[in-house]
């Protein structure tokens, strides 16, 4: 099935399309390092959206042009960004006071496993090697919204979305939303809860990759797949 | 998103009885005496208010609690040079008070916008302020654990704000007013200036603007101090 | 033995000089509310000293001239202040990081009663009315030395130096060094040592104005009364 | 009471082995690189070093590492671009990792320099960081305990000081400078100017003076990224 699935799967860029449309107008955002980074590409203009970054930047914008970078100006992937009007500087404490403190509308950060009842497996293998966190464990506590983009299955085909995790967690009941390369799923009271799916893939197939119960809560939407 | 309001009645609208409400300044320094004026206008009752003080003269937070609206105060010094709104119901049992040292006051409402429910300090301990609190020892010294402290509402004076709600305050007016700007669910400021997005200096920046909820415009602030040297009395305004 | 003390003892500006004697230069210093304020006019011009107020001043000078006040630049007094060159304005959360954090070189504080262990009471006298402590038992926490000036009894001729407090404690084993009308004592592993004494009052009638035994270590110096 | 220093030997000097060093900077940004590097030259070992990450290239805390300094890092992010220096020795066994969250990292070196000796934060709650540490339930939900920490001594990168001590930071390179100033015991900084006391408006100051104690000019300081994309490698200075 995996080929298959390949063939009609969304791509990361598709996976943050949908991600982006999801933002409010006006909301507070932390994009995790590498994949929710993409979001920002499809934030829609007419929607007033402020970044914030781990390293003590609210309201920053668009890489610079190659040259351009001032490596005081980076964001938590030690990317040189730019600053949109309205920003302001702070400490790391204060940073996280805001992580922490519920300030932030919206985090969305990347996932080996999420398990049904919202916990999340995103910041070691398990495997050795040398263990590295970051902010994420933060970041999982205190957004309004915690959602996460992944592929539905691993590149073997195991499914990422399960009873239990099995790696080493990140934290715990914390996910509220997670968009896939073929669903949108809610954690509601500790299930899945479907809310969008692809047309192309039919319900007992998308169960079939999943590694807990999908549960139905209403009408199933299409899960939109978009020209980028 | 910070939403600016052409009046202060805007500002307040949705206040509600028996709501917890932070008030920023020490003394009069970087009291948003308007606001408060406009809450006694509004009428809401039944509150708790945490201030570093409770009120002088007969103006500010003296004049809520003489206009009835305060159900009780947290705060670490309720004296001033005209202490008699306070003084004169807490010994008639009218008001609740809850004393706690002033540097213990900060860290609590930081805790509050934080996200840090508890910590341990060496403040209090083994005071009467620390009875009934749990303690710790850290290191071989004896700590008191403090709770967070968060509100509903705080009403905030600053001096410079942008469109974006970032913060600007003058001088030692700044004191508990950024740390309650963290610590309510509703950020509601008085502002001198109302400048557009980008007009304050990212590095100025005290208060960012995802603490605030609501602008309103006071061009020309009174002090506290001012009113009482005239002996201001401020009753509520018919409505 | 009231009226003869009266002749003799220090009068508080005298007592405030004597504490302006030890600061050293460079230091960071805290004086409380009321008395320990005096002590700040007698800082010599020859050592830099750097006054912290605890309402987010650091480097703040005398008073202004009558009508030139500026209420938002005030102490925790809520007296009106000047600014020194190199002063700086923080919230009320990072001045008493400055206090608990250890960050202070002296405090001084008055005092109700002082216990031989360093016990402290100052805040209240425990007979009802409006309790009110402010910042007071954060300053005993934290700075390198925490003094008092008192006088050495009370109005009634009561001991304020004592083996244990009677009224409400501000701080258990805080305070480090005691300047009183007729004495300068310090606390050290938990017994009263005196230090200085004036010449003009016996060390019997001394020990009898004072409620636990005063220690002996090294010379007594003279307690010097200044013509101010 | 701040003192300028005219050499970066002279600011170092003290540095023993066997300290605990807390080094600002997130990534290169913020990193006193002249401190460090100098640091190496002055040669001490057996080194705890605090900072967000562990190194990049061989340049700063890398070098620091190949240099053999380091017996343990406290860090939240212990890869980067080039991380070899710290991942060989540390498969190797030869360096210890402490690793922290890193809004944990930022809250107890806060807590270090604030006085506050223990605090609880949900970070981490339920995950194998928090293992063996306390435990609380407030308001129907689970925190972990976390301890202070502090330093004998701080790296801070500033750009502009006077000569009380008084710090600006340039940017995002503020990061953990401000924190780790309150937290060690000594405060050493490098800034790019020293001005006159007085020379930084009061309302401008980040670091108050109070958590300074030496000053050293560098003008140009370069940056690690500058220095790693031309693949530099420090070397300590002949004796």
């Amino acid at each position: 099935m995996t080929s298959q699935l390949d063939s009609i799967k969304l791509s990361n860029a598709q996976i943050a399309w949908r991600a982006a449309q999801d933002i409010e107008d006006g909301a507070y955002v932390n994009l995790g390092i590498g994949f929710p980074e993409l979001i920002a590409r499809f934030q829609s203009d007419d929607k007033d959206v402020t970044y914030h970054t781990e390293n003590g930047v609210l309201g920053f914008g668009e890489a610079p042009e190659e040259g351009e970078e001032d490596w005081d100006l980076i964001n938590a992937g030690k990317k040189a960004v730019t600053l949109r009007e309205g920003a302001s500087f702070f400490h790391h404490a204060d940073s996280f006071a805001m992580v922490r403190g519920g300030h932030l509308d919206l985090a969305v950060l990347g996932a080996y496993q999420v398990a049904e009842n919202g916990d999340l497996a995103n910041w070691s293998t398990g495997k050795g090697g040398v263990p590295a966190v970051g902010g994420a464990m933060d970041l999982v506590h205190g957004a309004k919204r915690m959602a996460v983009v992944t592929d539905h299955v691993t590149k073997k085909g195991d499914p990422k979305l399960v009873e239990t995790c099995t790696m080493p967690l990140t934290g715990l009941a914390c996910v509220t939303r997670i968009y896939t390369s073929l669903a949108v799923v809610d954690v509601v009271d500790a299930r899945f809860v479907l809310r969008e799916k692809l047309d192309t893939i039919p319900f007992d197939d998308l169960q079939a990759l999943t590694g807990a119960k999908l549960h139905i809560d209403g009408s199933i939407a299409a899960l939109q797949v978009p020209t980028l | 998103m910070a939403k600016v309001c052409s009046t202060l009645v805007e500002a307040l609208a949705d206040i509600d009885d028996g709501m917890t409400i932070m008030i920023g300044g020490f003394g009069g320094s970087g009291a948003p005496i308007e606001l408060i004026h406009a809450l006694i206008d509004h009428g809401a009752k039944d509150l708790t208010v945490i201030n570093n003080n409770a009120g002088n003269g007969h103006v500010g937070i003296a004049a809520m609690i003489e206009h009835g609206m305060v159900r009780k105060m947290i705060c670490s010094f309720p004296r001033s040079a005209d202490p008699r709104a306070f003084t004169q119901l807490y010994l008639a049992g009218g008001i609740e008070l809850e004393l706690v040292p002033q540097g213990t006051l900060a860290e609590r409402i930081r805790a509050g916008g934080a996200g840090i429910p508890a910590f341990y300090t060496p403040t209090g301990f083994g005071t009467q302020l620390a009875q009934g609190k749990p303690v710790a020892e850290f290191d071989s010294k004896s700590y008191v654990q403090e709770r967070w402290l968060k509100a509903d509402i705080a009403l905030i004076k600053a001096e410079q704000a942008d469109r974006a709600g970032n913060l600007t305050y003058r001088m030692a007016a700044r004191n508990f007013n950024p740390l309650m700007a963290m610590a309510a669910q509703t950020t509601i400021v008085q502002a001198t200036e109302i400048v557009e997005k980008g007009g304050i200096d990212p590095e100025r920046v005290i208060t960012p603007g995802i603490f605030v909820d609501r602008l309103v415009q006071i061009a020309d602030p009174v002090q506290e101090e001012a009113l009482n040297r005239e002996d201001a009395r401020y009753e509520r305004a018919a409505q």
